[in-house]
């Protein structure tokens, strides 16, 4: 369903990778690895869209992903490292906002059992300042909870999370793939997801 | 097929390099001939003005350079859009290197306007409309270099510019009607000249100055292209081969 | 769709209000402006009155653009802008959800503020309504158009001065109209040609704007 | 221990050249509100001549306000203010770094750039020297007390009016007593007692300050 | 040698913990675990004299820290969940100006020989802003290499780093411990150190 030919990565003057292609299809999981700044991260940001390729091109079911536009933005959730969550808004706000504009609506009572799930139950209308590191990433993942997008595209997911909760969001990945969805996934923490394909990429050393 | 074939090939920056440093020479031959063409005819044929004196003289720099800082933002955003919207490399460098000249003119527009002014209006400078969107013109430039050379990534950069150059198209039609838009102490276009005695005079002096105005900026242009596509390219094999062979 | 976009300028002022530093900065110092110039300038009361449309029209002008470095910058830095980007609605169509929430939290306000502060410098009645009636026909294009200069200097190098340096001359029209319009109803002329202008600058601010401002922060991602 | 300080005056100084914005936009700013009034208010030269003391510093002390709520807030945000104020040297001592920096890179800058400015009013070559010394004299006091607000609204709701709100009223005496000296000198008057107000002000300002701030930072740390 | 007695902790109007003490000898890690939101970024804060404790004291060589202010901190290191680093300035510059602030000065060679044991060789003249997650988070523990202080507070140090950078950095903590330095740790990922003593502190659930 995804599919990748001949991608190449260029920063600044530095070519990261080139030559890189890879097929992902329904219910398998893309393990991204490699060491720090071996270019995971750009490459997420290329599967999103964000990022043109050097050269390659990246298509998903069969069309380019440029062609396809808000089409292939309309089945994609992004996680990345920032976690996109304002700070001055409570939790419940922010799954609330971030839910209307991925144009999948979210009433109260769903979004509260969101964030239940991810044990930010006490604290849905603290603002967000307040929350400590690892409540602040659970409130970013809360969205894997109802989104029912097909491709997930996420860049370490596991930062700041305890161990707890690093099993529950694993267990939320396994259940997608589960669904027939496909997940791409960067993290260097040794994590066990129930999947059935696990394809592994390893990216190049800088 | 055979058209979009040349297209490319002169739009690619290997071919176009050497083809500049052939034309620069001759671009500069023309700009020297006509400069000394119209300051011949601005400077001893023409007559001196019965209000203005010998200070009039100064059109045959302020027109010509008035007339350059609009038309070269013109081509600049016409290169710029191209090379928005098909990614010509060529194009993109073709907006950068006009730009200074562009932002050149601009400010000698306003600077000879102002020295003219003084004289004339007792002001070195008003705000009326004319010479307000000309201003406007010159901080445009000024944005679109400084946009420029404020961002690392060159690919980046272009697009940037290009974007900025577009939404300013629109003042250049506003620094060219504001005179009849609005009225000003600035003088009105052409046709008020042509009515007066020694127009015709004036009028070939001011068109020699300002196609000498104009091979200067394609000399300078070319120049600045061509340093411009050395330092971009200048991981490639034919700018290393080039380069080589230059020592 | 376009509920996505309500959606938006809905979470926008919510923001606005949680923050209350945005709408309330923007006001203040506008009011600072404005209040300043007497005590700078010498408290003569026809001088004033004659420099009064000049300088709440540039305090408008200077206010709004200087809340305008945040309008993006706050969704750049948390990563709220590459989800917005990554939305299945039309980059624009956000953007212009975006100007509108700028709008409604500076240029509404300022307008709203405006006619009181010019009684301060005795203003007369039909020059404080022109005055009003500008700022509501010409602040929107102010929000517009610097939603363009924003979105070009995002995360670069010398972001705010650049952002003025872009924004400034395409602000220039706009403050010559909208003050040109108060002054030619204390003069008499009529603010009719200056307020049909200056409505003509915001319809092309508000509807144009908004694609180029898109297209120049899908670059800022890269 | 003074070492430690004037590293970080030295680092400071490096990232306001390496965002350039920082040294750019107070100037720019500075530039604008100087060139804007013109626009609106008319172009009458002798008007202009006669409030040009109190726009210049109108608008010096609105460009150095301006550039106040990120005296501290990228410190803040990026988790520097902490090491900051766990480092052996006393926070005093460090804000006091910090003013100086700041002043070095918005004061200074205006200071210089006034008199050009100034020139396009057509003010005389005195007054022009009473501007730039006033300037010159009176921008630190602007830096120091600054700071204090600076501190006092970091990371708080609202924070960018509070600390208008909070730093106005002690901007004023400046103000008041900058502007006077020019004027002063303008009218023949001399302006020796306005200037020596004037640095009261800015040893005062800049002695006193740095340790309520320190102690405003150690709370906002909290 | 670090006593703290009868700490506690409020936040808003959660007390996180109550009545905590412990004692840490030289050479001693205190390993601080818990959920995300429990406490420990705050525990750490206040051993750091950032955030006064509720109720309760701390003692440093039998001094309360409030009352030896800067001798204090001439000998503690606090890394935090922010890396402290500045986006617009190399990491070479960065490393230098916060190595100066902590009164321990450092000069181009030997700062750039800590870059390299951080595996930031090629990228010490790059502007942070262009350097990956984990890249960032290197430069900030670049400091760990060359500043001899004998406390390290170290919240959640192995955030976004790589399998190898992850055991570098422990190996930093070991080496700083066999000089009988003492370190209070934080993190939610499985960690092998090369400790002595190891104390273990758990906080309550939130
Ligand atoms: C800084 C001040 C000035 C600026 C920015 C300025 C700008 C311009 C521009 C843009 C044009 C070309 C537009 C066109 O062809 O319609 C122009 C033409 C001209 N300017 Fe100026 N000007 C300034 C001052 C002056 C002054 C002081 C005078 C003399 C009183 C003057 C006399 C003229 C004349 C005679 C033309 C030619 C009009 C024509 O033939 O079309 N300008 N100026
Ligand atoms: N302008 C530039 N010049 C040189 N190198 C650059 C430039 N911009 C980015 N880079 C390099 O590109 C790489 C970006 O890597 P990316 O963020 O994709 O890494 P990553 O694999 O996600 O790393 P991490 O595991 O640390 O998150 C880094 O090595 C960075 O140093
Ligand atoms: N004003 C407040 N009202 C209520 N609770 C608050 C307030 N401020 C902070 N908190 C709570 O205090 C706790 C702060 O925890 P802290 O940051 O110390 O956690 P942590 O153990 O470091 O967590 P993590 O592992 O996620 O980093 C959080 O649970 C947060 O929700
Ligand atoms: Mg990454
Ligand atoms: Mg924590």
């Amino acid at each position: 369903m995804l599919v990748a030919s001949h991608l190449e990565c260029v920063r600044g003057e530095r070519s990261l990778f080139r030559n890189l292609a890879f097929r992902l299809d329904e219910g398998e999981l893309l393990y991204l690895q490699g060491r720090n700044g071996s270019g995971k991260t750009s490459l997420l940001r290329m599967l999103c869209g964000l990022l043109p390729p050097a050269a390659g091109e990246i298509r998903w079911k069969g069309e380019t992903i440029g062609r396809l536009g808000e089409d292939y933005r309309r089945e994609l959730c992004f996680l990345g490292h920032l976690n996109a969550i304002k700070e001055e808004l409570t939790p419940l706000e922010n799954l609330r906002a971030s839910a209307k504009l991925a144009d999948t609506p979210l009433d109260e009572d769903l979004a509260l059992e969101a964030l239940e799930t991810l044990g930010l139950a006490g604290r849905a209308d603290l603002a967000c300042r307040y929350l400590s590191q690892g409540q602040k990433r659970r409130v970013a993942l809360a969205r894997l909870v109802h989104e029912r997008k097909s491709l997930w595209l996420l860049d370490e997911p596991f930062v700041a999370l305890d161990t707890a909760a690093v099993e529950l969001v694993a267990g939320l990945i396994g259940a997608h793939l589960q669904r027939g969805g496909l997940a791409v996934l960067t993290t260097h923490q040794p994590v066990n997801i129930p999947a059935g394909t696990v394809r592994q990429l390893v990216l190049g050393s800088c | 097929m055979s058209k979009g074939f040349n297209w490319y090939h002169f739009s690619s920056p290997q071919t176009f390099y050497p083809l500049a440093g052939k034309m620069i020479p001759w671009f500069w031959a023309l700009a020297a001939l006509f400069g000394i063409a119209g300051l011949i005819v601005g400077f001893l044929i023409a007559p001196t003005d019965a209000q203005q004196g010998e200070g009039y003289r100064i059109i045959f720099l302020h027109v010509p350079a008035s007339w350059m800082s609009m038309f070269i933002y013109l081509v600049m955003a016409f290169w710029a859009a191209l090379g928005l919207a098909f990614n010509f490399r060529l194009s993109a460098m073709m907006a950068q290197a006009l730009a200074p000249t562009g932002a050149l003119f601009a400010f000698l527009s306003l600077w000879t306007g102002a020295l003219w002014g003084k004289p004339m209006w007792g002001a070195w400078w008003v705000w009326d409309a004319r010479l307000t969107s000309e201003l406007i013109l010159l901080f445009l430039y000024v944005g679109f270099i400084a946009l420029q050379a404020s961002i690392d990534d060159p690919r980046r950069a272009d697009k940037a510019g290009a974007i900025l150059a577009l939404v300013g198209v629109v003042n250049v039609p506003i620094i060219y009607f504001s005179v009849k838009w609005w009225n000003t102490l600035h003088q009105g276009s052409t046709v008020n000249i042509a009515k007066s005695s020694m127009a015709k005079v004036m009028l070939v002096g001011m068109l020699l100055c300002a196609l000498a105005c104009w091979m200067y900026a394609i000399a300078v242009a070319l120049m600045r292209v061509r340093k411009i596509v050395l330092e971009r390219e200048r991981h490639t094999e034919w700018v290393k081969a080039e380069l080589a062979q230059e020592k | 769709m376009l509920n996505a976009v309500f959606s938006l300028i809905a979470r926008d002022l919510r923001l606005g209000m949680r923050r209350q530093a945005d709408i309330a900065s923007v006001l203040f110092f506008f009011i600072i402006v404005v209040s300043l110039f007497p005590l700078g300038i010498g408290p003569e009361p026809d001088q004033l009155r004659r420099l009064a449309p000049g300088i709440l029209w540039v305090a408008a002008l200077l206010a709004t653009m200087l809340s305008l470095p945040r309008l993006f910058a706050d969704d750049h830095r948390d990563g709220t802008l590459e989800q917005l980007a990554l939305s299945p609605q039309p980059l624009g169509l956000i953007v212009l959800g975006k100007v509108a929430a700028h709008w409604l939290v500076s240029g509404l306000p300022l307008t709203l503020l405006a006619p009181v502060l010019g009684l301060q410098f005795d203003l007369s009645s039909e020059a404080l309504q022109a005055l009003t009636l500008s700022l509501l026909i010409g602040t929107p294009a102010l929000s517009g158009i610097g939603a363009i200069g924003a979105a070009l200097t995002l995360g670069v190098r010398g972001g705010g001065v650049l952002l003025s340096l872009l924004i400034l001359p395409l602000y220039i029209p706009v403050l010559i109209f909208g003050a040109g319009a108060v002054e030619a109803t204390v003069t008499g002329v009529g603010a009719q040609a200056h307020l049909s202008l200056l409505g003509a600058l915001t319809l092309a601010g508000v509807f144009f704007a908004p694609w180029p401002t898109a297209a120049a922060l899908r670059i800022a991602l890269e």
